[in-house]
């Protein structure tokens, strides 16, 4: 039994997850995730950490590798670190096993990971400095709004005549959204145009990466955006992409559980190697 | 009396001007921008409208010999006139909270939800007198952000105490917040300054002065005809404006003329606005002769700032104060609004100190204008800085050791009402349209 | 005597670095009167005619991220790379005021248009656009670019006001031949451990040649190199990757940390192209001129500013330099808005491709401040490398 | 400089009729090259070897001329997208990426029938270093045989001896073997003189017109109209007999207007009272054309000189080309067409132009995706302003690329621009033109 640990540090929020991984056998035995806003991350990381083995009953000195993602390279009690495209591709295809793309969306990025059956990643794109296809963003255009977060996707859902909003700024973006509200376009059909928006640039992200067969599952915590995901099916329809698009209520946890399942890898491998050590 | 308005409808604020014949600026107005324009013209309008009524009933208190320090005493009345209207707004907005509970969200917890309303409103109100005592410092001068701000600062702890998801309390401000901005200002004028008055009266009892006589003079100034003779618009939304095509001038052209009506030696004008840097250069009558502005990116410009203070949890008045206390300046290259926050706490992460990289964005940010004003053709004596970035403390240092550094010593104008200089462009425009005929040309 | 250890070596490659007012080039040009410096852009020029005309040869790469650009911006609108506006800014707050002579050579159209701006913004220096043939025959080409060599002398001889003698010019080769053989065995070393002469170090070591006296520079380049043997230094867990496309505006140096810190040993690159364009000795017998022309025409090395003749070569030259440095993936970092770079990206991509060595790309600016991306896009190269190679 | 195959109806010149017949029937012979046989070059606009060319019976393809047409009719940013998606980065040259476009999705020309692969690439490298890059990258596609034709820039703004030598040996070594190799058509130099002949005399009555500009009222505008009188001089039409007939043609119609004193014919009819006289400099956008030009027609704005009619060849400094020296001229025409100036001599142009037609002032539209006109524009138009004392506007659009045209932001800059030269001339009077 290999007891591991992924923490994913994120510009909106942390991910954790704890793990008992014995060969092929991968088992979640606890998850976290919490909002960033005024806190400092790193230390956030490491309450959560705790907390997440408090549940456990468990302590650090119990876990055989913590394993961190995201913005966490220097996060002192971590055993080591891996990239989050590399830990999105190991989560997605332990989600489900058909995932031959990622779509990560998450508080400022977007990126589009093209793996294999094993989870490596065979080529990404992502979106450049100049992107209002993220979370922030729409959180921001939904308080504006007086929309909750939970609600976005069943708003969005019910749109009949969506808007898009133009620009790649999200500053510009927002006032195109006033613009509209002044025109009084409903909030379901702006939010729409947001998410097809959003969608059309990250289709964009995901052809360059030339997907062409499996699914794509969208990770990060814009997955659960349901009204994001019927707009990325109808983007992908409508640019004829014959590749269908899933999330998983554990999407947003996709790059910890990567971490920590790379995590046990790794463990072993270094298990392997000073074996071999201490045999010569 | 004829009067003039200008109409500056910016990204970010709108402003009003309102002027007489002669040119002479009689009340400026101010409101947020919000998606409808017509509220937004109709506030600034309004608070354009209470200060040219403060104006003239000053001037009515100027005949009077009664009060020793007129300014000191104009500036209550018209604090306590904000106060009062602060309370209408909040209480209005406590109101349409407790109806948006009635909705059905908080799953039979509305009486909890009506009763911590009650409790956050009731301690907002509260502390309303102490935001508009003498002398006291506000986050903002707008009710969506001085509300705000409070609302989420005791409603979070409130919530905690009552075990309310504060999530659920946010949302229902968010939806109220939006409704009670639009809703077009209430007219009722007389009563909150009578009352602002006699608050004032209440507070100095040993002025010696005849309130009967002083109240007599307030209805003076208050019934005294205000006649919109002429408006034109201008601004970033000036063509959604209601108006008639030549009524609207372009913001560039305000900006320059207002400039002038400033400082009539201007002849490079910088305006940093909510979204866009504009430099301008014009002739010694306020023509525009050149100008840039920022293409396609809204970068360092005033909402960036806006994001900046929002990840800071600050208000935007207070950035400034705290990056003067900087003692080096981080150097920021990316003033990309979008990710002023990825960028600040990159920073933070790094051990930086917050009034560092303050100072850091600041110089960003002027950095940024500097380049633009050196695409107009640089700057030429005199310099006046208009828009509302130029009421930020910080940001006018780095821009003067800046100018220094590069130009020179030439003269540096910064009006205390220089967010207004698109307004009054816009007003004097309006003015001459009448005065000089000049309206017909288009 | 006792050697120099690299962090003093490095610390004064540091302050080279950082000095956009020149200091050095400046000390240089005062230690005697009548002494005259000639700066160049990237990417080649001949520096040794410049040397034998006893004048400096002052590479000029921008301002980098330590310059705020002010002016700069004023002369250039927003799709263009960054390195001719802090170049401009560079001169227009008279931080070039001592040179005497600037060379735009022939790589693009951004550098080729700033000899003419500088033509009219600073009419008292002389200003030369340095043109070479893109044709390779000696009867064509070759001839073209002896008459321009030749021009370029005359011009640097106006300048300094003496003759560039062909023994001078001789002396100049075999100095010149000596730095690039000294550059060459810095390049080996971090090729062969690359721990020992991490990326940054071996940047700033080849960048402190921009700025001094070749002699000088060779002497510094043997300090590091002994000191660099001689250290101690543990290897770390690393991938072995080479860059390719930062030819002319160079990247931050937190960039080239950066890759690093990511877990990639960065063990060739592009960076100051200009010092390693000439891929053999010059011979020093003989016309000097010719054999400078010759060397261009047929020993230099493959570049985007190049018309490649023959169609088949492209990317051969890559392919070739990633099997002999022994690197297993290829990292495109160019400017942004670098059409030279930018273009020759999908050809090269191809040639990669088709031998299977793995890629990514991505742009940069001289003063990209936020090194996120670059992290997390070198960090996931680095770990795919790492997790999925055969061992 | 191409048919505006545009859905809405455009007022239409006969001269402008028989253009795009000429077109057509250009695009004809090199759709049916693969049946008739006939080899295929493809070559570019700036110092384009036309009459070169025609002596070995090779049909021209000028994939520059391809993407303005696709531009025009608003497919090249499907183009643009589908060699992104393969690759190719956002910063660069979009006619490249317009042209890789239209290869992968079939190369259908606007007759509908695909463009053969070309049997030669004739690298005419002048002006621009993209063209270097585009090339090889069409080389990296097609596998043919490519030619260079190396053009130095004139760095110090003269053509030396040297610089000459230089062409005209790449022109007789290189060049011409090449073409005799892929054309099996021996190279006869008589043939080529009687083409430059020909050339020569379009050339004459194209410069006419161009310079009819400098009447009040301008017959022409020499910018959105100019674009499309150069077209049979800079393409695959010079030397030939029907240039000649279309300028004659051309001429006739521009002497009529100026007889009637009447202003441009723009694509709503005639265009109304001159107000404002401009010089453009840059190149046009060609997917929002008709909407950039309304947007000068409307306020009685007409270009008088611009420098993008220029690029193929600068005719009205006095160039022509000459039978007696057919290589040599050849390779003057090359070193000396617009892009290939220097900066210095292109302020020097623009200011003479201002002066010399009159003009109100100075436009200038940056491309984004061309460095070679766009890099140092902006210290160009300070020094024309500063030397003329004419005000001077700077706007930024794409050439075909579609998402860098923001209408908005251009016609706010055009209005204030336009307020700017009214203001001017009223001598600082009063400020209130509505904006
Ligand atoms: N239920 C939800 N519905 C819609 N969006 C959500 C939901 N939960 C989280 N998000 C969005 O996901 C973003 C955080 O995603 P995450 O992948 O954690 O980003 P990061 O890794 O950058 O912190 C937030 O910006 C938030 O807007
Ligand atoms: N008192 C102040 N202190 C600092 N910044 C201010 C102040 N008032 C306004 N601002 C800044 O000015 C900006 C608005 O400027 P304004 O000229 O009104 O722009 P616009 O016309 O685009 O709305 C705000 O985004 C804010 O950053
Ligand atoms: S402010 Fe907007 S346009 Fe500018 S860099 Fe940021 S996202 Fe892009
Ligand atoms: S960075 Fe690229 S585009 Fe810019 S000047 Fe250098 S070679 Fe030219
Ligand atoms: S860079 Fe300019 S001149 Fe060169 S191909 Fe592109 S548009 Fe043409």
């Amino acid at each position: 039994m290999t007891v591991t640990i992924g923490i994913d540090v994120g510009s909106g929020a942390i991910k954790a997850a704890l793990f008992d991984i014995e060969g092929d056998k991968i088992e979640c035995l606890g998850k976290r995730v919490e909002r960033i806003r005024q806190s400092d991350p790193l230390q956030l990381a490491e309450e959560i950490c705790d907390d997440l083995l408090g549940d456990g009953g468990m302590e650090r000195g119990d876990v055989a590798y913590i394993a961190t993602t995201g913005e966490a390279e220097t996060l002192g009690f971590a055993t080591g670190h891996f990239y989050s495209m590399t830990t999105h591709a190991r989560g997605a295809i332990h989600l489900d096993p058909e995932a031959r793309s990622v779509l990560d969306v998450g508080a400022l990025h977007g990126r589009a990971i093209k793996i294999d059956e094993r989870g490596k990643v065979l080529d990404y794109r992502m979106t450049s400095q100049c992107a209002s296809g993220s979370g922030q963003f729409l959180e921001n255009i939904a308080r504006y709004l007086g929309i909750t977060q939970e609600d976005i996707g069943p708003l969005s859902e019910e749109a009949d005549n969506p808007e898009k909003v133009s620009g790649i700024c999200a500053v510009l973006a927002e006032t195109d959204v006033i613009n509209m509200v002044s025109r009084q376009v409903s909030a379901s059909n702006i939010l729409k145009g947001i998410h097809l928006s959003m969608a059309s640039r990250l289709v964009k992200l995901l052809r360059a990466t030339k997907v062409k067969e499996g699914a794509v599952l969208m990770t990060g915590g814009l997955a659960l955006d349901s009204g994001l995901v019927a707009a990325m099916r109808e983007a992908m329809e409508e640019q004829k992409i014959v590749v269908t698009v899933e999330s998983h209520p554990d999407s947003i946890y996709a790059g910890a559980f990567g971490a920590a399942i790379w995590g046990a890898f790794r463990h072993e491998k270094l298990a392997r190697l000073n074996q071999l050590a201490a045999v010569s | 009396m004829r009067c003039f308005i200008g109409i500056d409808l910016g990204s970010t604020t709108t402003k009003a001007v309102l002027m007489d014949e002669d040119l002479g600026v009689l009340g400026r107005g101010i409101t947020n921008s919000r998606s409808n324009y017509d509220t937004a013209t109709a506030v600034a309008k309004q608070e354009a409208v209470v200060d040219t009524r403060l104006t003239l009933f000053r001037r009515g208190l100027a005949d009077d010999a009664g009060i020793p320090d007129v300014d000191d005493f104009m500036d209550r009345v018209a604090q306590y006139f904000r106060l009062e209207q602060f309370l209408e707004q909040l209480a209005d907005l406590h109101e349409t909270c407790s109806r948006f509970v009635e909705g059905g969200r908080f799953q039979n917890r509305e009486k909890e939800a009506m009763e911590t309303l009650e409790i956050i409103f009731g301690r907002i109100g509260d502390e309303a007198p102490a935001l508009y005592a003498p002398g006291a410092a506000r986050k903002s001068d707008f009710f969506r952000d001085l509300a705000g701000s409070r609302f989420m600062q005791i409603g979070g702890d409130v919530a905690k105490l009552v075990g309310l998801p504060f999530d659920l309390l946010l949302n229902v401000y968010d939806k109220s917040i939006i409704e009670v901005e639009n809703r077009p200002p209430s007219g009722d004028l007389t009563g909150k300054f009578g009352r602002a008055l006699d608050r004032v009266l209440g507070e100095m009892p040993d002025l010696d002065a005849d309130t009967k006589k002083m109240h007599a003079t307030l209805e003076k100034a208050l019934a005294q005809e205000l006649d919109e003779t002429y408006v034109v618009g201008t601004g970033y939304g000036r063509v959604t404006l209601p108006f008639p095509k030549e009524h609207i001038r372009s913001e560039i052209l305000c900006h320059g003329l207002g400039a002038h009506m400033m400082y009539s030696g201007t002849r490079t004008v910088l305006d940093i606005g909510g979204q866009d840097t504009k430099a301008i250069q014009v002739d010694p009558a306020g023509i525009v002769e050149n100008f840039q502005m920022n293409d396609r990116c809204a970068a360092g410009c005033g909402r960036y700032l806006g994001y900046i203070a929002d990840e800071m949890n600050m208000g935007l008045h207070e950035l400034g104060p705290l990056a003067m206390k900087a003692t080096k300046s981080v150097r920021i290259n990316s003033t990309c609004t979008v990710f002023a926050g990825a960028e600040l706490r990159d920073r933070l992460a790094l051990g930086e100190k917050r009034e560092d990289i303050l100072a850091g964005l600041h110089r960003a940010i002027i950095l940024r204008a500097m380049s633009i004003i050196s695409r107009s053709g640089g700057i030429r004596d005199q310099f006046t800085w208009t828009g509302g970035v130029a009421n930020n403390p910080a940001a006018a240092r780095e821009l003067e050791k800046l100018v220094r550094e590069n130009y020179g010593d030439v003269t540096i104008n910064i009006d205390p009402a220089s967010i207004y200089t698109g307004a009054l462009g816009a007003a004097t425009f309006a003015q001459r349209a009448v005065i000089n005929g000049e309206g017909a040309a288009s | 005597m006792a050697t120099d250890s690299t962090s003093q070596v490095i610390e004064r490659c540091e302050q080279l670095f950082e000095d956009i007012d020149f200091a050095a080039a400046r000390a240089w040009k005062e230690a005697e009167p009548g002494r005259k410096v000639i700066g160049y852009m990237p990417v080649y020029v001949p520096r040794e005619i410049i040397h034998a005309g006893g004048m400096l040869a002052l590479g000029v790469l921008g301002g980098g991220e330590n310059i705020e650009v002010i002016h700069g911006d004023a002369y250039y609108q927003s799709y263009i790379c960054r390195i001719p506006r802090s170049t401009i800014e560079l001169a227009i707050t008279k931080r070039l005021d001592f040179v005497d002579g600037m060379l735009f050579p022939s790589i693009c159209d951004v550098i080729r248009n700033l000899s003419g701006m500088w033509k009219m913004m600073f009419p008292d220096v002389y200003t030369r656009y340095f043109d070479v043939p893109q044709n390779f025959r000696d009867d064509i080409g070759g001839t073209y670019y002896i008459n321009e060599l030749n021009e370029l002398k005359t011009g640097l001889e106006e300048v300094s006001g003496r003759k560039i003698e062909d023994d001078a010019l001789r002396r100049s080769i075999a100095l010149y031949n000596e730095n690039r053989r000294l550059v060459n065995d810095v390049y080996a070393l971090r090729a062969k451990q690359p721990w020992k002469a991490p990326a940054s170090e071996v940047y700033l070591v080849i960048r402190a040649g921009m700025v001094l006296d070749v002699e000088e520079h060779s002497q510094l380049i043997r300090d590091y190199l002994a000191a660099a043997e001689a250290e101690d230094r543990p290897p770390r867990d690393n991938c072995r990757i080479l860059i390719q496309g930062s030819f002319c505006e160079q990247p931050p140096l937190n960039l080239i940390k950066s890759i690093e810190l990511a877990g990639c040993y960065i063990v060739d690159d592009d960076y100051i192209l200009g010092t390693r364009w000439l891929l053999e000795d010059v011979p020093v017998d003989g016309d000097p001129i010719a054999n400078l022309a010759h060397a261009f025409l047929h020993q230099s090395t493959d570049c985007a500013a190049k018309y490649e003749p023959d169609g088949t070569r492209k990317g051969h030259f890559l392919v070739e330099t990633v099997r002999r440095r022994g690197a297993e993936g290829v990292i495109f970092a160019s400017p942004s808005f670098c059409d030279p770079a930018l273009l020759d990206r999908p050809m090269l991509g191809r040639a990669l491709s088709q031998e299977n060595i793995p890629y990514i790309s991505f742009k940069y600016a001289e003063n990209s401040g936020q090194m996120q991306p670059i992290r997390e896009q070198a960090g996931t190269f680095a770990d795919s490398i790492k997790l999925w190679s055969a061992a | 400089m191409t048919d505006t195959t545009s859905a809405e109806e455009t007022v239409k010149e006969p001269s402008m009729i028989t253009q795009k017949h000429m077109i057509a029937a250009n695009y004809d012979r090199l759709t049916s090259a693969p049946e008739s046989g006939t080899k295929v070059v493809s070559t570019y606009v700036p110092g384009n070897l036309n009459e070169l060319i025609m002596c070995f019976d090779m049909v021209s393809n000028l994939p520059e001329i391809n993407a303005i047409n696709n531009a025009m009719r608003k497919k090249s940013g499907g183009y643009i997208t589908e060699a992104e998606k393969q690759g190719h980065s956002e910063d660069v040259c979009t006619y490249v990426k317009a042209d890789i476009g239209l290869m992968s999705k079939g190369a259908i020309a606007p007759n509908g029938k695909p463009i053969p692969p070309p049997d030669l690439l004739l690298l005419s490298y002048t002006g621009c270093f993209t063209f270097m890059k585009w090339f090889e990258l069409l080389r990296d596609e097609f596998g043919c045989e490519t030619v260079m034709l190396h053009i130095p820039y004139e760095g110090d703004g003269i053509v030396t001896e040297h610089m000459r030598d230089y062409v005209v040996k790449q022109l007789k070594d290189e060049v011409i073997p090449a073409l005799e190799r892929v054309s099996g058509v021996k190279f006869d130099i008589d043939r080529l003189r009687e083409y430059l002949r020909k050339s020569a005399a379009a050339e004459d009555d194209l410069v006419w017109v161009l310079q009819s500009a400098k009447n009040k009222p301008s017959p022409i505008d020499a910018f959105f109209g100019g674009v499309f009188y150069i077209g049979p001089a800079f393409t695959a039409f010079r030397g030939t007999d029907e240039a000649i007939e279309y300028y004659v043609q051309l001429r006739a119609e521009v002497e009529d207007r100026l007889a009637r004193g009447a202003g441009p014919i723009t694509p709503e009819g005639e265009m109304g009272p001159e107000k404002y006289r401009l010089v453009v400099e840059g190149t046009p956008n060609w997917t929002s054309f008709r909407e950039f030009w309304k947007m000068f027609y409307d306020e009685g704005a007409v270009v008088v000189a611009s420098t993008y009619t220029k690029v193929g060849g600068m005719y009205d400094f006095g160039f022509r080309h000459d039978p007696d020296r057919p290589l040599e001229s050849l390779a003057d025409y090359c070193l000396g067409c617009y892009t290939n100036r220097n900066l210095v001599q292109r302020v020097e142009i623009l200011e003479n132009y201002l002066e010399e037609y009159e003009a109100d002032g100075l436009l200038i539209n940056s491309i984004k995706s061309c460095n070679s006109f766009s890099a140092g524009q902006l210290l160009m138009m300070r020094e024309v302003e500063t030397r003329t004392g004419k005000p001077a506007a700077f706007i930024e659009t794409d050439l075909v690329d579609p998402r860098y045209f923001s209408a908005s932001n251009v016609r706010n800059r055009m209005e204030s621009y336009f307020q700017m030269i009214e203001q001017k001339r009223r001598g600082g009077g009063s400020a209130t033109v509505a904006a």
